[in-house]
């Protein structure tokens, strides 16, 4: 296709290179750029004014600045999965092939059906939709909201997952600078010619700030010259770090702030390897705001009109794009600075068809100017702007007295002052204060350690943001101990800045404070009138300010409005409260690395690669993946595998990697003094040698975490924790030992990640071992008892840890070995065993086998039951002081009526049971007031051939035989079913201790 | 947040977990249930500085004891617990 | 006048000057039946109900900053009945029922959008613990749906089913939760209680109370003088246990920060609210188009009304685990709001020891879809002196009983409800 | 594989079988790492990731009050006294690499200071723990070593802040590691080395390659104690 021509482009100048032509579509159209253009300067270079829709009215919306408070310019940048919905073409930078489409608009952006909204624009004022839409009461999500949301919303997104990486790192300085304008390269020259470490941030892609359109002498040669100058002198600072397109976005406490790189946006997709954009977490020490200000527009009647931009934007595009917004242009301003556009254009060639200017003392060089040039300067403001999608035509205008004038233009520049950008000065709430020569909020109570500079200090002259810029970057390097010598600092001329304020010319028409929203000046004054006086319900109920450009050039109007029609002054009626980030960032930038199957970490156990060559299925046991089954040919699902791996444990042999567990080694002369406090039992007691059952309560008196401690030497025991609970038990015994009982000698490591352990089961465990371990040992049971607990060397040197300890009920060891050996002890285990057909088993069989033998694990250990309720309440010493002794006491927790822990089993012996049913007493309807427990573990049992299960019970224990009913409602479900002895199976205990 | 951990120094704030209050004495055994529920339930919630129970957990495994203003995360002081390098303790 | 399309058609030929104030501003009288003290969503619910239910309209309700500035105005604006424990089950139905006819009680339109809340869960325990908590709820006549994956994947087919850490296998559904707008709920009841006599009085302080000799509470002292009241309902959750120690109070409340974010508005995305059940987030989309979406909390004491930002990267972590669809959608704003973490998760609302000093406090991060129950149960006690039989369970001395309502099983440390 | 010979039994199986039973311990990466080139082949490796196996590391920690003793008895022991602030010294087969207050890892080379070997030497004044299994070492260098770790450490690298000799008890990933900066290699780069949990190693590795890609990685292993 071929590309339009650029025929707004100026022949000559501009930072744009020309050698590098790019073509790039919006709305399908072809048209050509070059190297160093936005996406809304090679938009203006072709002639483009309408760009977008607004989100309410959906009126026809040009460009209005050229940076990132952009409220109108916003597109649907690249395509498919890529697509980024809300774009500012006025950050976007171009390159080639670059796709953007404008949004919020159907079918056309020319021809907006939605646009029909602007019909109704009497009725949708602020706050409408609280008034009504209420009846009938069902049509609302039916109807009314529906219809609500498909107009609402800008952009589409893409609707299916970013192909695009994102990573974060983390950066140190000392003076971390935001903004490479003036003020920002004098204090990162002062700073790095101190010695400090620098970091300086800018969003541009392109350094020097407003230096590239605004220009200017400094040190007696051409802004450009000094700007290049002062960057090859900063990178020869060896920790001075430039980092363009990079926002300072939010300042979080102790001097962390968060910057968002666009590493590769610049490009149509990231090269290999590399990502879109990078989150950066920068710890400073101090940080120099050189941010800059921005401009702020004029209400009045269409100003929103395509055509209709900001002064200072206008005159970026000309001299910094060669981009032309207009050929003969008007400016309303009431401050001097707005003038510069005024000569920018002169000197580009552009025809200036009026100034209209607020103030009553236009200076006399402006006014020779205006002679020279042939233009009328006007004294008032603008009334109204005649055009329409296309552009502006006329603009009329109220003269100072009363009187009217009109004028043919193709373009309005306004500048209403600069408010300096107080974004991140503001963001540990302090409050801006209001500068009244400037007529604007300047930065106050900052967050330690940050200063603000040139103009985001309300400092608008060149010759002052230097100044203070050179200042504040060499104390910022002094206070952390730089003091080498910062030379001399760079000098220029200060513009006179002088204003006279104006917000807001009354006229006929809409006239918009909060463009993207379309908020007018009527919808203020109808929320001031409903009494939503003040800033924050303004906010609210008019919706200004919220849009994607943050109400950067919306928020000062809109409050200065407010206090006019309250009669307030602009400092008493103040700002709302400043949000982080400073423009919108990437949800996909905070996340970085972690999404998919990157999410979090992953832990594998030491048997994890042996078990997924045997064909594992795995399941997430927290940040684990741990063997759930181990399936073979054959088996047509998990019930058939599971059931297997049981009957194999309880006839033959089988083993679980159980490295999941929290392993402690718990040292010292006190560590039994110190055990007797943590656990509810006794532990001083426990012989060297033997292994004793534990359970600790947190201090509210409920159970926190169970499992086996071994005493392997007087001063040595070594603690087990449940897979869930290793770290935060790990932290709760550090607790107990630095923080409650510091007296104690008593040292804690973890070592959960040095022992490869692994439960072997069933009644030919001995046989097994005995192929494994050395010979001398003795495993029969006056050597090695039930609870035992020693170390043993098996066969080829290797030491072992060996425990007579069993969950299964079942005859049965658990066995450590040094973590590297725990694939190694599979594998023999496998070769040694397979004559008695050893069979592996997952966490399934492992939860089936407890269930059987009644203990309790997760579900009933869900921090809401006691130690009786879980049937250990005998356990609970009383002639000592633990963790939860005394709270355990309190009535509520031992109540007679407390659920416990029972056995269930259906009376249909064929009927499956499901955990989450709640009990209700037979006969009685099911209610609040009848559900007197519910259903925590089933499995089918293959030992008893039928599901069973345990249930917290309300006085569960005194009803064993009692048949209730198992209502669950949510999958359809009722059934009778006994309540029972909680141990199925062996209840003596005979085979565990076979 | 970054907290300057007595052994580690300087370090970002989420290597640390919290535990909360540090005022409240764990009472002695035998204490009334009343301390006890005192202790563990009952709390100032002090608006402005605070002493604090922090545990250095992705670090050295300290526990701190912090005083840090809840208006403003400034943090005025850290100092060990009392059995977090005991072994100078009676050296 | 009364809001309605025809109301707002009449005042459109006036060109919209024709509306009043949506609540009076009152200035404080010298004293009230009842003073309320906290201008949010409970506290402007607590007097409507006061006046519409119990007939009690010489009320005031005192608020320090303007109506909303505390956690109604900076909540995830979610509404929903998906409680598991006695007493929170049935006073969450409640507050629900009351969500579902409020805008044509109050005349606003709160935009109460029954969307369907889904809790995501990723293993066979969560399931587990989601059918007996779904269970619960069917018990008491409240809807839930437990989905499997299939009808997970119909629902929401854009959520990462293929290569997540964490897949997701299913859901428990509540068609009937969803959001609300949550500053309108505040003016929708400033509305509606200021028509019926109750004084809204905004910028006015509570400085203390003043007391009897036996030490009742005859009264508070303001930034705008002193106001005499019948009895003193505190409705300030986030500052509890500061305004409660002026009555020399001790709370089993600690404050913390709760982040909330919001995105750029884009057009349709999100058909209901999620939660992810492996990571900290959960989503909806607003009328206007942002996704609405927040995690844990920060984790400390705090009062600063700030956030952190390892807390942000966690949530986002959790979104883009969940559907990576978002990563380029853009996060526009962040907030925090200070929360009053009780010891059990669960809120109190009772009679305090100070005789005519009475307590709505310690919602943690689930006040703003109580708000209606809370309004409802408060006005009862406060009218009655009685505990309303919906919320008998949240009484102030159950902590020291031990009959703590304790949703997620975690005991007396705030910071991980 | 000097000190590395891999234990073996035999057992006489049922029947007449003789089955071979071996010990060969495996590294928590052995599956993970891949030796060779990962990320950007175009340009020389930024990143030179080596993992060092067959080690010994002690933990050491002084119980309460014997602090004095502890040090004499490591001064008596390694012939230089165990740091009391985060660094880590070395003589020629030993680090010693401080973990925490009154605790330090001693690692040396695979069955040199075994547990067994310094129980005896520690036993009034110190409680030790086996860790030798419980890690992976990982020697992280090259020109982008600083720029690679600045994606996973919050830790400042700047040889200012980290110079040679300093170490750290931190955490990557919500993961505790050690971090430690060894003498400088041969080509005057830094050195970082790190040990890893095991369990959690070959997720770290996976995160580490992810990050260091773009600059191009130089994968390996080694027996030799660095």
């Amino acid at each position: 296709m071929v590309s339009h021509a650029q025929t707004h482009r100026l022949e000559s100048g501009g930072l744009i290179d020309r050698s590098a032509p790019l073509n790039f579509r919006f709305d399908g159209k072809t048209f050509a750029g070059f190297q160093g253009d936005t996406l809304a300067s090679a938009l203006i270079a072709n002639g483009v004014k309408l760009v977008g829709r607004s989100f309410k009215y959906h009126r026809p919306r040009g460009i209005l600045t050229s940076g990132s408070e952009e409220p109108n310019a916003l597109v649907e940048l690249r395509t498919g999965a890529r697509r980024e919905p809300n774009t500012k073409a006025t950050t976007a930078e171009l390159y080639d092939g670059l796709e953007a489409a404008s949004q919020n608009c159907w079918p056309s952006l020319r021809h907006d059906l939605m646009a029909v909204n602007q019909l109704f624009s009497p009725i949708f004022v602020a706050g409408f939709y609280y008034k009504t839409f209420m009846w009938p009461a069902k049509f609302w999500e039916a109807i009314y909201e529906p219809a609500i949301r498909r107009a609402a919303g800008l952009g589409r997104a893409a609707g299916v997952a970013d192909p695009d990486h994102y990573d974060k790192a983390w950066a140190h300085c000392d003076v971390l600078i935001a903004g490479s304008g003036p003020a920002g390269l004098a204090a990162a020259l002062a700073a790095g010619r101190s010695g400090a470490r620098v970091i300086l941030c800018e969003e541009d892609f392109a350094l020097g700030g407003r230096l590239l359109a605004d220009g200017g002498m400094i040190d007696g040669m051409p802004a450009a010259e000094w700007t290049s100058r002062t960057l090859a002198e900063l990178a020869t600072l060896p920790d001075v770090r430039i980092m363009n397109r990079t926002t300072l976005f939010g300042v979080y406490d102790g001097g962390t702030y968060g910057a968002i790189e666009r590493v590769n946006d610049h490009l149509p997709s990231p090269p290999e390897h590399q990502v879109r954009q990078r989150l950066w977490r920068i710890v400073a020490k101090r940080c120099v705001v050189a941010a800059g200000a921005i401009e702020r527009p004029i209400v009045f009647a269409g100003n929103d009109t395509p055509g209709v931009m900001m002064a200072s934007a206008m005159r970026t595009y000309v001299a910094r794009y060669a981009a032309t917004p207009a050929k003969r242009i008007a400016l309303f301003t009431n401050n001097e600075d707005g003038w510069r556009t005024v000569e920018t254009a002169l000197g580009a060639g552009l025809q200036i068809a009026a100034v209209v200017d607020a103030r009553l003392d236009v200076s006399a060089a402006h006014r020779a100017l205006a002679a020279k040039a042939g233009f009328p300067v006007l004294n008032g403001s603008v009334a109204g702007v005649e055009g329409g999608k296309d552009g502006v035509r006329k603009i009329s205008i109220s003269l100072t007295g009363g009187a009217r004038a009109e004028v043919e233009a193709d373009g309005l520049a306004v500048s209403g002052g600069w408010n300096p950008a107080v974004g991140l000065t503001s963001y540990h709430r302090g409050r801006p204060k209001w500068q009244d020569d400037i007529s604007a909020f300047v930065p106050d109570g900052a967050p330690p350690g940050m200063v603000a500079a040139g103009a985001a200090n309300g400092a608008f002259g060149l010759g002052a943001c230097l100044s203070q810029g050179f200042a504040a970057g060499a104390a910022a390097a002094q206070s952390p101990g730089h003091n080498g010598s910062a030379g001399t600092p760079p000098v220029a001329d200060d513009e006179t800045f002088s204003l006279t304020r104006l917000w807001h010319v009354a006229g006929k028409g809409k006239a918009f404070v909060d463009y993207q929203h379309d908020v007018t000046a009527s919808d203020i004054e109808l929320a001031q009138r409903e009494g939503f006086e003040s800033v924050e319900h303004l906010k609210r109920y008019t919706t200004l300010g919220m849009a994607t450009d943050q109400g950067k050039t919306s928020n000062v109007a809109g409050l200065a409005i407010l206090a006019a029609v309250s009669g307030k002054s602009i400092p008493e009626t103040g700002t709302t409260i400043y949000r982080p980030p400073y423009v919108p960032v990437a949800i996909g930038a905070f996340a970085g690395h972690h999404r998919d199957e990157d999410f979090h970490a992953t832990r594998l156990t030491p048997s994890h690669h042996w078990a997924a060559e045997q064909g594992a299925v795995f399941v997430d046991t927290g940040l684990w993946k741990r063997a759930q089954w181990y399936p073979r040919a054959g088996e047509k699902d998990w019930l058939e595998s599971v059931t297997r791996e049981v009957k194999a444990v309880r006839s033959g042999v089988g083993f679980c990697d159980v490295s999941t567990l929290g392993k402690i080694d718990v040292h010292g002369p006190d560590a039994g003094a110190f055990l007797d406090r943590v656990y509810i039992n006794t532990f001083s007691n426990l012989a060297v040698g033997k292994a004793r059952y534990g359970l600790m309560l947190r201090e509210d008196g409920m159970v926190y975490d169970d499992g086996t401690t071994s005493r392997l030497a007087e001063d040595h025991y070594f603690l087990t924790t449940t897979t869930a609970k290793a770290g935060p038990v790990m932290q709760h015994l550090e607790f107990c030992r630095q923080v409650l009982f510091p007296q104690l000698d008593v040292q804690l490591t973890s070592v959960s990640d040095q022992w490869a352990q692994f439960s072997i089961a069933g009644p030919k465990t001995r046989d097994l071992l005995r192929e494994i371990v050395d010979p001398a040992e003795d495993l029969l049971n006056e050597a090695f008892p039930f609870m035992g607990a020693r170390e043993v060397a098996l066969r080829g040197g290797i030491k072992a840890r060996l425990f007579r300890i069993s969950f299964s009920g079942e005859m049965a060891f658990e066995i450590s070995v040094p973590a590297r050996y725990g694939d190694a002890l599979v594998r023999n285990l496998m070769l040694a065993g397979k004559q008695f057909g050893v069979t592996p088993y997952g966490t399934e069989a492992l939860g089936v086998m407890r269930i059987e033998k009644g203990h309790v694990a997760g579900p009933e250990l869900n921090g809401t039951t006691t130690a009786a309720d879980l049937g250990h309440g005998k356990m609970m010493s009383t002639k000592k002081d633990f963790i939860g002794c005394v709270m355990a006491g309190r009535e509520a927790l031992a109540a007679a009526d407390r659920q416990v822990v029972v056995g269930i089993k259906p009376t249909d012996k064929k009927r499956r049971l499901r955990s989450g049913a709640h009990v209700i007493p037979k006969g009685e309807i099911p209610g609040s007031a009848s559900s007197q427990g519910y259903v925590t573990s089933v499995c089918f049992s293959p030992t008893l051939d039928q599901w069973i299960g345990l249930a917290l019970v309300e006085r569960g224990r005194e009803r064993i035989g009692e048949i209730v009913h198992a209502h669950d409602p949510l999958r359809g479900e009722d059934y009778d079913v006994e309540l029972c002895n909680p141990v199925f199976y062996d209840p003596d205990g005979g085979r565990q201790r076979g | 947040m970054r907290i300057v951990c007595p052994f580690c120094g300087e370090r970002e704030l989420g290597e640390f977990s919290y535990l909360g209050d540090a005022k409240p004495v764990r009472p002695a055994a035998g204490a009334p249930e009343d301390d006890v529920f005192d202790y563990v339930y009952l709390r100032d919630n002090i608006a402005g500085a605070m002493s604090e129970h922090w545990y250095h957990a992705g670090g050295c495994r300290a526990w701190l004891k912090i005083t840090r203003n809840t208006l403003t995360h400034e943090i005025s002081s850290v100092e060990p617990a009392a059995g977090a390098g005991a072994a100078e303790v009676g050296a | 006048m009364k809001y309605s399309i025809f109301s707002l058609a009449r005042a459109a030929f006036s060109g919209h000057k024709t509306w009043q104030r949506t609540w009076r501003d009152a200035s404080p009288k010298d004293h009230y039946d009842v003073v309320i003290i906290g201008g949010g969503g409970h506290g402007l619910a607590t007097a409507w109900f006061l006046a519409s239910e119990y007939g009690i309209r010489n009320v005031a309700v005192l608020e320090k900053g303007w109506i909303g500035s505390g956690n109604a105005g900076r909540n995830t604006t979610i509404i929903r009945s998906n409680y598991g424990l006695p007493g929170n089950t049935g006073f969450y139905e409640l507050s629900m029922k009351l969500w579902e006819r409020m805008e044509q009680d109050l005349n606003y339109n709160t935009m109460v959008s029954q969307r369907g809340v889904i809790n995501l869960y990723h293993s066979d325990a969560q399931r587990d613990a989601y059918a007996r908590r779904g269970n619960t709820m069917r018990i008491n006549g409240i809807d839930a749906e437990l989905l499997d994956l299939a009808a997970v994947k119909k629902m929401m087919p854009f959520l990462n089913f293929d290569n997540a850490r964490f897949p997701v296998q299913g859901g428990l559904l509540q068609r009937r939760g969803g959001t609300a707008r949550h500053d309108a709920v505040v003016w929708g009841y400033a509305h509606a209680a200021s028509a019926l006599g109750v004084d809204i009085i905004q910028n006015c302080e509570v400085t203390g109370f003043s007391r009897d000799a036996n030490g009742k509470v005859t009264g508070v002292e303001t930034s705008r003088g002193t106001i005499g009241a019948g009895k003193v309902g505190m409705a300030v959750a986030g500052s509890s246990s500061r305004v409660a120690a002026m009555a020399g109070l001790r709370l089993p409340i600690e404050s913390h920060v709760l982040q909330a974010f919001v995105s750029e508005a884009i057009k349709p995305l999100l058909p209901n609210v999620m939660t992810f059940g492996a990571g900290h987030f959960y989503v909806s989309q607003s009328d206007k188009g942002g996704l609405v979406f927040g995690g844990d909390i920060d984790g400390y004491n705090s009062y600063a009304q700030r956030g952190n930002m390892p807390v942000m990267e966690d949530v986002c972590e959790g979104g883009m685990a969940l559907m990576p669809m978002i990563g380029r959608v853009r996060l526009l704003r962040q907030w925090g709001g200070i929360m009053d973490m009780s010891m059990d998760g669960s809120p109190i609302i009772d009679k305090t020891p100070v005789d005519g000093l009475y307590l709505n406090a310690g919602w943690c991060y689930g006040g703003f879809k109580a708000t209606p129950g809370s309004g409802l149960v408060f006005a009862h006690l406060l009218a009655r002196d009685e505990l309303h039989t919906e919320a008998a369970r949240f009484r102030l001395d159950r902590f020291r009983r031990g009959a703590v309502i304790d949703e997620k099983g975690v005991g007396a440390q705030t910071n991980l409800h | 594989m000097s000190s590395c010979a891999i234990p073996s039994f035999t057992i006489r199986m049922e029947g007449a079988s003789v089955a071979e039973f071996s010990w060969p311990p495996r590294s928590p990466l052995e599956h993970a790492l891949v030796a060779g080139a990962y990320g950007v082949r175009e340009v020389a490796p930024g990143i030179f990731l080596t993992e060092v196996r067959n080690f010994e590391l002690i933990q050491v920690m002084a119980r309460r009050g014997k602090g004095a003793e502890l040090a004499s008895a490591t001064t008596a022991r390694f012939g230089m006294a165990a740091p009391d602030v985060p660094k880590a010294v070395s003589a020629s087969d030993v680090m010693l690499i401080w973990s925490g207050p009154d605790q330090f890892l001693v690692l040396s080379k695979g069955g040199k200071y075994t547990i067994n070997t310094l129980s005896q030497a520690f036993s009034q004044s110190a409680s030790l723990s086996d860790q030798s299994h419980a890690r992976a070492w990982i020697s992280v260098s090259g020109a982008k070593a600083r720029t690679m770790l600045a994606k996973l450490s919050s830790i400042d690298l700047h040889p200012t802040a980290f110079p040679i000799g300093a170490a750290a008890a931190t955490s990557i990933d919500h993961t505790s590691v050690n971090l430690w900066r060894g003498d400088d290699g041969p080509d005057g780069q830094a050195v970082f080395n790190l040990l890893l949990f095991a369990t959690f190693a070959g997720s770290l590795w996976q995160t580490m390659l992810d990050a260091g890609a773009e600059y191009g990685v130089d994968i390996r292993h080694s027996e030799e104690f660095a």
